[in-house]
């Protein structure tokens, strides 16, 4: 492997994030320049005079990921160093669906030529779970905590990946944490793609979803296995690649390996909330066609 | 010579300066000078990336990104643009990266105004910007290039804005020697720094500092500020050498000799007040080109004779005085301790500032010099049948 | 120092009959200032410009109050601005009408003269754009700026054809004004 | 030390910081099992996994924080976790 | 009495402020205030629309929506969440409109910090809003129930911030009086506006205001600002009588008696200070309350009998000096001339304020008293080693 | 006509935007709560002490209507208000999709009930046509102009329509300010609606756009039968009553009515930029099926 | 006229502002050619086209601004603009 | 006054035993103050809190640098963290290990009680989760708080069974101590 990715970085045990990035790297090699965000990914990696990046790696704002990625690809064409390497952003959910919105859309509006990656945790982890536009509905996050009189996050992810799509990006797609050869597939064919491309990538934060930081990888497969994180890729437009389950797990195997949802599991409005889930997988299976037909 | 708009006359010595990258949004009274960039951009008079971004935000953001990279960088904008941008601009600072833009200056909403006050950039002091104030179009002409010289220097590294006023100056016709390219690429070094972010050398640009670090990074940015405040003297009168053109260092005075009564001031005002001041006797006019720095010894200097500082300007911090009212007093305080200083407030969200009301500033530091009695700090041109 | 007010509408280029005759000014190696009355103004609505003119470089940058000439390029604004406000004594306002001035009736102390500058610029220039003819009208009137320069700033913005239908409409002006015909 | 002007830090300086005394629990390896498939080395957020052909599967204890995911992955049920005495 | 954390002291305050609508964005270290009250909104515990916003924008967008519709409007932030909604912070005021909110003090990046100092606040000087920087934690809790009196008051009408240092305050655990809710129902009359959005009136909101009225518009918010002084100090003494706990108005002394060395400075340093300065002679403490409006009045009247007068302060204008030093050399010109005035910059970024520093500061001030020779302006507190 | 748009505002002769807020208010009535962000609108309609609007309105800032509509719905909520009337948004293509897109993807995400129009007239007007992401390929724009080495705007239109859809709205709805009928009926709907609603409003700027003021109507009617402005609403995330043309007219019949188009017509590399136009009509047509089969 | 804080106006008030001095053109109708269509009513953006049962089409001249929409989308032709003569 | 600093791992609850001892020193009628050494450290990574306490009202809100006491509540931080930094002469440390402090063999002014906090936790709680139980045993080395107040702190914060289980922990470190056993 090809360490971009220094060890000593200070991510929590078991993060599915720090996995994330080494793989990243590994697919992109060591020509690109990285943008990150503020989040758990900066935090961890960059207190001065240390980091982690092997790569040229910038960090500026929250919002605004996009917008320097932006600048960093123009400044390279400006300077007739476009050969030099890609332009990838790498943000967190909140970073990149939430406060950097705006900068996203317009980054990709402009048809710059850099990967966009966002490593999807479903909350602001980095200031202390608190949810983001991506936390699930059913999970508790600590500005939708479970409580008395709710059950958490109430509304469902926005569908970045769609999203992306409308921009009109000749590249999209799903990935995840628990599936390295897949990702590093899809990174490599983003980042060889001309013009924005974007990955949507689910990535566990043990701290933040609670389970043990042993779990994480499997955790990941079984959202892609209960059909609630179906992998597929978008290529101009028209849905593709898409990972097939010969049999779909219940969404129950999934949502009960993290305490995130340990309060759906006690009351009846928990069980309710539930099968809203299911539907979601099921709503999932039924636009992927996600189930192997046996029959097939 | 020539007779061109102000916005002209900025965007052609933005042009001079060659800038890699150009990104902006457009907001009134700027718009002109993005639009004559675009042109030039168009019409292939200009070879650079233009980024017409989507807002304010994204054009310092992708101005900190082309510059990290080691491009020479440019933007423009006013009052609420410059708020949107606020975090941005000080993190551009602390990064140390040596962006320039034209601040063009305008009031801040609400309510919503698109016309001249300085409430803006006055806003933006503490961020870490060096800030030159002009006077007139050949002034932000030739400050837009000394402007490139000064932050690019190896001693100093911070971002720098020129702040002109919106309309007075960029809706303005009036002859201005625009430079000429060869003018130019002699006086202006390419940006060739010594960190960039490259394949090459792999250098994390953004990490975080802990507590036992930060304050000596911002300390190094005080010590650069220190360092701006010679460069800035240095480039101007490099220029001086180079175009003929000057403008003080720091500050200019006009008519100081003798002047018992000094009008403090910066920005497009000071062609109406010099207008007005010719035709006074002992009142001179101690002109702030360098906001920050702010140059406490050159004004602790140029003041030692008055009697009476009559500070004006178009701003003021809610719920205390004028922002250059106080810092002069500020610069004043343990050296001298004699003065009558008086702060006027003038011409917020475009109101007009006449000649009458310089005369009537005039009056008020006369009558204060003879220990009349005047308010320490008030507006000008109130229409009182308002409130 | 003489200072000149142009009223007209958004869209009628007053601003840049301002800015031409600045650059006329300058071109009779005299200093020169033109600007809008800045503003929010959409297309139609009255609008304002000025211009100085001075032997010496022009310093002053508040508003013209009190014009030594007014010039009105269109006539639906009278009686809806009021053009004549601050016009120094001996002053000369200058209206763009197919009426004469008596028949516009206006008083004061000041040289009043009309012209018919849309029928100019019509008959001309092929189109009602009467910045240019007024230009033309007003180096006539006022001698501030000369013919000459005035072609010269014109023709410098518009080359060409177009150029040359401008200067004719500018010369035919100022001949009309030093002819002393007021339309 | 000396900062450099705008935290601009040198590539792949988190080395210094040894993560290893964050674990509580650490991962051994029953070398016979490995089946090669390499999961420990490809999941280990640490890339505290490595291999050589000499010595096959092993851990950079510096840096490993004892996380347990390269055990749970493993295909081969090479890798078992233990408590760690310090 | 109880022990909680600061952040929970503050959130509960707000709550039984009975806030309509809540709209924040998670920023360390914010984050445990909004935290507990979503829990309590989760546990029903407080009715009203919490609104979980994408950006600190958006966070005091929705307040300025929900404070026009006339409903009581709360926010908190800090550092890069304050700059990055700056626009709407003078909007909000240019809009009187009486949102309320907590200001935690964090350092503004770059370098990115999440850790305390007052930069952040200190930029939001001009921006009209009423700023009270607090001490302690009962001191935080209790200015939240003041601020919203004061700042819905029909004299004031502007939006207020309540300054709280980041970590220090809002991360510590010490015992606080928690406000029952009948008290402060009592204390705090329901949120009635003279004019707000409302189909039955439908007034037009956040018009502009051309040239010949803008000025005037301002110099409202300036009055208004007059007007906060004194309804700060109503309310503060309003508050006294209800709940039995007085902060000063705005200022407070503290054994400034026969004090020749005044320590001036503001927030969470001042526990510190005190547990220093009682061990000193003729040492006393000026505790600066309202930053805004600025207590120029007071602040004379304070020093008139000090010799040498310390400002300290975790934020500096960079190419200047500290703000709180240069606003108070300012209030004391054309006054008080023949103090000592000496700045001290400390704690930025989180550097740790010790009882050493106060001691070399209070050392450097009797220096300066006896004729020695120090620095106006300096830093405390510097790692020399890494400059 | 109920007139809650008073007379005596400030728009250009000829605006088609004065006519858009004209008929929306007509369909809406007087119970709603209206916010603009800067732009014409709010320039020509809130000079103090004048403003034409005579249902309550507020204008904040560029970019934030979609958060500030937002707070007075939640406001109203809370306050029990909430039948008081509904909340509006209405706002230009550039505080819509590129300053304020962040700020509406919130809104969409967070299930505000409030209907947001983008009026749609392709540039930033209110400061001089400068380009926005709305802003057509070929039209020339002052911060893309024609040149010698440009013939303008290079980017397609942002596809607002399909990002509202990507949000998950249940009502989004394209229109035009020249089928009147069409608007008002698809405005009642969107404010029936409960949540967030789009509409994405075609409205020509006879200045910016440079056609003479009185063939506003004409020239938005063209837009809908050359195929490049598609009237058709989604519901639920279907297409569903799609207008369709009888006979689809030559991109050029609208290109040329228009002066920012004009450029197109004198070179070689202009008429390749008209049949890439013509190109997009095409596949409009055949996305939405716009072309009525003679044989139906 | 004293301010009224934060800028907040009283519903329609620009009607103060005449925008009818803004015209160089004015539309005139030949009430026989009308159709009723409406057309005029409905895109006229300064709602200055008015219908009363008696007198039918007529033109609020205070407001109209002559951009001429009336008459290009008149169904019936019956909307015509002339130059005004002021 | 009284000065406390905990040291332990992100994860393990330090915070949470400063408040709630000095919860507990309130209960006592004495004035308290706790707060964490701020930071973005990481689950796992080592940590510190901080823990005052005093007859007077606190109002020093530096840090803390020559505790009275320290508390370690993970062996695994000894020789990565210097947790003995500042400490006080005759200051007080302990740790939660299974060795005895002779076998630490750590030297200087202080002195050294050890307990096997884990195992007590794990007994008693049923989980590795030693907070509570160090505070029982802190209270029984140091006197600093009281056992009563310190149960009646943690009862406040974890009702029902656990409440009661880590009351009896509290109590069974607390003896420990007080009967000078070290592990
Ligand atoms: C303008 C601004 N607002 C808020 C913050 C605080 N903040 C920093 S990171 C973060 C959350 C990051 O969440 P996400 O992007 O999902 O990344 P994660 O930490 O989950 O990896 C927040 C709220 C900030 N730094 N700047
Ligand atoms: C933060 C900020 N940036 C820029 C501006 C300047 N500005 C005001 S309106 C406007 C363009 C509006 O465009 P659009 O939203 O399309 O509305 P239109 O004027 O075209 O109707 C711009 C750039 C501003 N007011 N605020
Ligand atoms: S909080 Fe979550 S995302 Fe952040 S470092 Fe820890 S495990 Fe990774
Ligand atoms: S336990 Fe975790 S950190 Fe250690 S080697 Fe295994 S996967 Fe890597
Ligand atoms: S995961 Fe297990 S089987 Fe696979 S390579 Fe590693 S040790 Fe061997
Ligand atoms: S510029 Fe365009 S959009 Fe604005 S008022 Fe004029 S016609 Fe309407
Ligand atoms: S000309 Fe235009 S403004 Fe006048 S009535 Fe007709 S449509 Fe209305
Ligand atoms: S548009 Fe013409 S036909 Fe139709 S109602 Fe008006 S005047 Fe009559
Ligand atoms: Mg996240
Ligand atoms: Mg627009």
């Amino acid at each position: 492997m090809k360490n971009l990715f220094a060890s000593g970085h200070r991510a929590c045990g078991g993060c599915g994030m720090a996995i994330a990035i080494k793989l990243i790297l590994e697919a992109t090699g060591e020509n690109v320049f990285v943008v990150s965000p503020t989040g758990c990914l900066e935090i961890v990696s960059s207190p001065y005079p240390e980091t982690s990046w092997r790569v040229p790696w910038i960090h500026s704002l929250f919002e605004n990921a996009a917008s320097v990625a932006s600048g960093i690809e123009a400044g390279l064409k400006a300077l007739g160093r476009k050969d030099e390497g890609k332009v990838l952003a790498i943000g967190g959910d909140g970073g990149t669906a939430d406060i950097g919105m705006g900068a996203l859309s317009g980054m990709f509006e402009r048809g710059h030529d850099v990967t966009y990656i966002c490593y999807d945790n479903e909350a602001y982890m980095n200031t202390g779970v608190q949810r983001s536009s991506m936390t699930p509905i059913g999970a508790s996050a600590t500005t939708t905590p479970a409580g008395k009189v709710s059950y958490g996050e109430i509304h469902p992810k926005k569908d970045l990946v769609s999203i992306a799509v409308a921009h009109g990006l000749g590249y999209v797609a799903s990935a995840s944490v628990g599936y390295a050869a897949d990702l590093m597939d899809k990174v490599k064919k983003a980042v060889d793609h001309d013009g924005p491309s974007f990955i949507h990538l689910h990535s566990s934060c043990c701290t933040g979803w609670r389970h043990p930081s042993s779990k994480t990888v499997e955790v990941m497969r079984l959202a892609v296995l209960t059909g609630l994180w179906p992998l597929y890729e978008v290529v101009d437009g028209e849905v593709v690649n898409v990972k097939r389950l010969a049999k779909r797990l219940p969404v129950e195997d999934y949502l009960k390996t993290q305490g995130r949802f340990s309060h759906l599991f006690k009351t009846d409005e928990g069980a309710e909330v539930i099968r809203q889930i299911q539907a979601m997988a099921d709503a999932n299976a039924e636009q992927y066609g996600l189930d192997l037909d046996i029959e097939e | 010579m020539q007779v061109v708009e102000g916005s002209y006359a900025i965007a052609h010595a933005v042009k001079r300066c060659r800038p890699d990258v150009i990104s902006a949004y457009p907001i009134t009274p700027q718009t002109h000078i993005v639009e004559d960039l675009a042109q030039f951009v168009a019409d292939g008079e200009l070879e650079c990336e233009f980024v017409p971004v989507d807002s304010e935000h994204s054009a310092m953001s992708v101005a900190l990104g082309a510059s990290a990279v080691g491009a020479r960088a440019y933007s423009a904008s006013t009052s609420q643009g410059l708020a949107l941008m606020w975090e941005v601009l000080y993190n551009v600072s602390g990064m140390r990266l040596p962006v320039v833009m034209t601040a063009v200056n305008r009031a801040m909403s609400a309510p919503l105004s698109i016309w001249n006050d300085q409430q803006d950039t006055i806003g933006a002091r503490d961020s870490g910007w060096i800030q030159i104030y002009v006077e007139d179009i050949q002034e932000a002409h030739d400050a837009m290039i000394q402007g490139y010289k000064i932050a690019e220097s190896k001693d100093v590294m911070l971002p720098l804005m020129v702040c002109a006023d919106g309309f007075i100056l960029t809706h303005t016709y009036e002859p201005v020697v625009l430079a000429e390219q060869i003018e130019v690429d002699d006086f202006l070094p390419p940006y060739e720094p010594e960190y960039f972010l490259s394949v090459d050398n792999p250098l994390s640009f953004g990490c975080f500092a802990e507590p036992d670090k930060y304050m000596e990074f911002r300390y190094m940015q005080h010590e650069a500020m220190d360092r701006a405040r010679i460069k800035i003297k240095e480039v101007a009168d490099e220029f001086g050498k180079a175009f003929g053109r000057y403008y003080g260092g720091l500050i200019e005075g006009y008519n100081l000799d003798g002047a018992e009564i000094v009008l403090l001031t910066f920005g497009s005002i000071i062609g109406t007040i010099k207008e007005v001041v010719d035709r006074e006797k002992n009142v001179g006019i101690l002109k702030i080109r360098s906001y920050r720095p702010f140059p406490l010894v050159e004004i602790r200097d140029a003041l030692k004779d008055a009697k009476v500082v009559a500070v004006i300007e178009k701003d003021f911090s809610a719920g205390f005085e004028g922002a250059l009212f106080t810092d002069v007093k500020a610069a004043l305080y343990n050296h001298i301790n004699d003065l009558k200083m008086l702060g006027f407030v003038v011409g917020l969200g475009g109101r007009d500032v006449r000649a009458d009301d310089i005369l009537e500033i005039i009056k008020r530091s006369k009558s204060a010099m003879d220990g009349g009695i005047t308010d320490e700090w008030q507006f000008i041109g109130l229409r009182g049948e308002l409130l | 120092m003489k200072e000149l007010r142009i009223h007209g509408r958004g869209g009628q280029g007053s601003v840049t009959a301002a800015e031409l005759l600045a650059i006329a000014a300058f071109r009779d190696r005299k200093y020169s200032q033109a600007f809008p009355a800045f503003g929010a103004e959409r297309r139609g609505a009255p609008v304002m410009a000025f211009m100085r003119v001075d032997d010496e470089p022009i310093r002053i940058r508040s508003q013209v109050y009190e014009p030594d000439y007014v010039m009105v390029q269109d006539a639906s604004l009278i009686g809806v601005v009021d053009f004549m406000s601050g016009l120094k004594d001996g002053g000369i306002l200058l209206i763009n009408t197919p009426k004469s001035p008596e028949e516009l009736g206006l008083k004061g102390n000041f040289t009043l003269r009309t012209i018919n500058a849309t029928a100019i610029a019509k008959e001309m220039i092929g189109r009602p754009i009467v910045n240019t003819t007024m230009m033309g009208a007003f180096a006539g009137v006022t001698g501030a700026v000369s013919l000459h320069a005035v072609i010269y700033a014109v023709k410098e913005r518009f080359r060409g054809v177009a150029g040359d239908n401008n200067a004719k409409a500018i010369k035919r002006a100022y001949d009309l004004m030093i002819e002393g015909v007021s339309s | 030390m000396k900062l450099r002007i705008g935290a601009i830090a040198d590539p792949g300086t988190s080395v210094v910081n040894l993560t290893g005394g964050w674990r509580t629990e650490i991962p051994r390896i029953t070398p016979e099992l490995c089946i090669r498939c390499f999961n420990c080395v490809i999941y280990c957020p640490e890339s505290a996994v490595k291999y050589s052909d000499k010595e096959g599967i092993y851990f950079d204890y510096d840096y490993c924080k004892g996380c347990g995911i390269c055990s749970n992955e493993c295909s081969g049920h090479a890798i078992y976790m233990e408590m760690e005495e310090k």
